[in-house]
């Protein structure tokens, strides 16, 4: 099984020298320390910059410099700074070439839903919905199951939706699967220690087995 | 050069009335009208709907508006970390309209534009898209949206100079510009006021056209919501 | 009658303190010389500045500044500088207060002809379609008649249209007309030594006549 | 960073090919791409459909491609004085299609921004609504107008850096921001290209993520069509 480190960490081997990416608050933020220091990329934060760089030290704290989790940040040399129409402009227009983000659960046809839950206090969708409905390339980061075991990889979500048929790939704590284009969650990978059984009992949408199925070696 | 310089926040404001439609810069609590807010305060105008990204903290920005009751309705994309945020539309005193982010962005930039009505892919299949039209480009579906306008749409910027030429610092801009162009009265406040002709033509985001009103703000507490840091 | 000075000198007298302004090519350009200096007021040119100042000296130009009509310009103290869209964004949205330019033709509807004649070659609409359907109050500036004696206040546009119900006034050589919300040429100033008898021999389009019609003083 | 610098203007136009649909930014001959229309006559690709505001000249920036015919087909809102274009479309060597400058602007962006159709009142009732729809909003009619998008957008900057990231000058911004945004692949020229970090952020027009190719230029000859001066 893997813990949120663990999931950032194989996220980040999904990440290619020269993308674009737009990072979701929780787990995806950490994808960002695993990246391997000799990719290229540039991380975009919908608040209106390309380029974010590591937490500032206490001295070079900057209000007026925040992600979109609203925490502070630094910019990386050769950063640019933009208005939020522009920011969504180069996310609706395609420019960004992944974006990863938690969910609350998925579906075998690539639906997702992650920002409400009916009877909870609704904060609202923020850019998630422009974000699942422009990405190329969509990768969530999450819990194959909730707490009390219920598989969160579905055949319909059961929650408000935030978007349709855009999640390409899914990191969970048990596994990687890919959503394929005609529906389904291919098995890809298995987290360490976790059987295809587990990961069988554990998805209630289509799961595609084919061939050997190997542990993730980290 | 047309001068748009008023004395301060209480004259910017002056004709705001009950019932106004306003929108507000800033994202989260950075790049707020700080004291175009507390001038909000002490004027009491009540029945105000806000279109602004987020709502505050509970005291600080919009958060103080919706303490006093001054707020009707919020239009927003994310309403965030607010107790009393949580209580008033828990208890129906409150109405929120959420909105997508970028869908928020693009249709406030449509006001300005005179774009009356864009198609986008946000929402689609989701309870954003109930009651609008959808349509297929490529492929792909797209729902119908409409412009958002604004009584007064109320900024904050970093430098401005007298004729309205305003230009922002870091990600303290993210709302700012678009509305700027969406209110019919634009009100801007700055921490620098510049006679026309100290800011580069070329470095100017929001050009003056779009404000009719501009002051020096003076004590901004510039409040951080999270303060992540690492060791120095 | 008026000479192109004389109905760019009428024009001036229409704009007021605090006004932007988009002048097109020809005589609405002359307009910018007979502003009273007590007014401030801004040009914007459509290819993406606000603040046109005068023409510049042999040592002052620059090649990267230019106006709508691609002459060589020089720039206001307090100038803002954009790209196109823009820039059509501000006239589309109802910013700028006036837009004075020169018609072919109008109709006493407030139609306006000026982009294109059958048989001639069709050079483009450039921005004048955006103009004539965004600006709150647009002035023409026109000869009243062609050099055949034809009336060019008609009512009806014979040329293809450039927009529909829009010239709010025309300032031409033999006078100043207000063009009604519900149709017709409303005569307001006969030019210097011009008869109302010529202007309505001149006029094809309903004339509208009422009161005493004062003659223009310079 | 991502480095995006390529060796020269043949190397970033390496693989235009024939009947390809370019984006070259500029307004009149100002700000346009002179290196890459210099290397696309080099290269003597045909059937070119090229979306410009303006034509060129005779014998200067798109005036060049039309001269050896490499042009198909020109979208643009005015195609202003040039003999040659002149003749070829008379004889109906040369397709043109003529779009309000407004729209024009407007259907870049659009494509750069991922919106397929909008709406705007230019050309309401003229030729140009001819097969569109057409829709009402607070009582003023509307049409309805498509993204346009390219394979390659070529534009010209003043000074750029490694990562993309452009700032132009004066009027010579025009159209080559939005272009910018609405090419499969973007190339930039630029005037002074800077290591990434020498550009501050906050005063950039186009960011880096536009762009695929960029290089310095050389011998900019930044022709005037009207040299209009006053007495020095």
């Amino acid at each position: 099984m893997l813990d949120k480190i663990g999931i950032a960490k194989r996220i980040a081997r999904e990440v290619r020298d020269g993308m674009y990416i737009n990072l979701g608050i929780g787990i995806p933020t950490l994808v960002a320390n695993y990246i391997p220091p000799s990719l290229n990329v540039v991380l975009q934060s919908e608040n209106g910059l390309l380029g974010i760089g590591p937490f500032p030290k206490e001295s070079e704290v900057d209000s007026d410099l925040i992600n979109a989790g609203k925490q502070t940040i630094t910019m990386v040399c050769g950063s640019a700074l933009f208005n939020s129409a522009e920011s969504f402009a180069m996310i609706r227009g395609g420019h960004v070439d992944v974006t990863i983000l938690g969910a609350m659960e998925v579906s075998q046809d690539g639906d997702i839903a992650n920002w409400k839950v009916p009877g909870k206090m609704v904060k609202g969708m923020g850019g998630a919905m422009d974000l699942v409905a422009s990405a190329k390339n969509i990768i969530v980061a999450m819990q194959h199951c909730s707490k009390e075991g219920a598989s969160k990889l579905l055949k319909e979500c059961s929650l408000p939706i935030t978007g349709i048929r855009c999640v390409k790939k899914i990191v969970s704590d048990l596994a990687v699967l890919d959503v394929l284009p005609q529906g389904g969650f291919k098995l890809i990978e298995r987290a360490p220690g976790v059987s295809i059984e587990e990961i069988k009992n554990a998805t209630q949408g289509e799961l595609i087995i084919e061939g050997e199925i190997p542990e993730m070696i980290f | 050069m047309i001068n748009k310089v008023v004395s301060g926040a209480d004259q910017a404001v002056h004709d705001v009335t009950n019932n106004s439609t306003l929108m507000l810069g800033g994202f989260g609590v950075c790049g707020i009208p700080e004291n175009c807010i507390q001038a909000l305060l002490k004027k009491g105008v009540k029945g105000l709907t806000c279109i602004s990204n987020n709502a505050g903290v509970d005291d600080f920005g919009i958060g103080l508006l919706l303490k006093t009751r001054q707020v009707r309705k919020m239009i927003s994309s994310y309403v965030g970390e607010n107790a009393e945020f949580e209580r008033q539309l828990l208890s129906g005193e409150l109405e929120v309209e959420l909105i997508p982010q970028g869908t928020l962005a693009e249709r406030i930039r449509a006001g300005g534009a005179g774009i009356p009505a864009f198609y986008t892919p946000a929402g689609v299949g989701t309870e954003v898209a109930e009651g609008k039209e959808v349509r297929e480009y490529e492929g792909k579906l797209y729902l119908l949206e409409q412009w958002l306008k604004a009584d007064f749409a109320i900024v904050k910027a970093w430098k401005g100079d007298t004729s309205g030429n305003l230009i922002y610092r870091g990600t303290a801009r993210n709302f700012n510009p678009m509305m700027a162009t969406a209110g019919k009265i634009t009100i801007a406040e700055v921490e620098e006021l510049l006679p026309a002709g100290e800011l580069d033509p070329n470095h100017i985001h929001t050009p003056g056209i779009y404000v009719q009103r501009i002051f020096q703000g003076s004590n901004y507490e510039k409040r951080i919501e999270q303060r992540t840091i690492i060791k120095d």
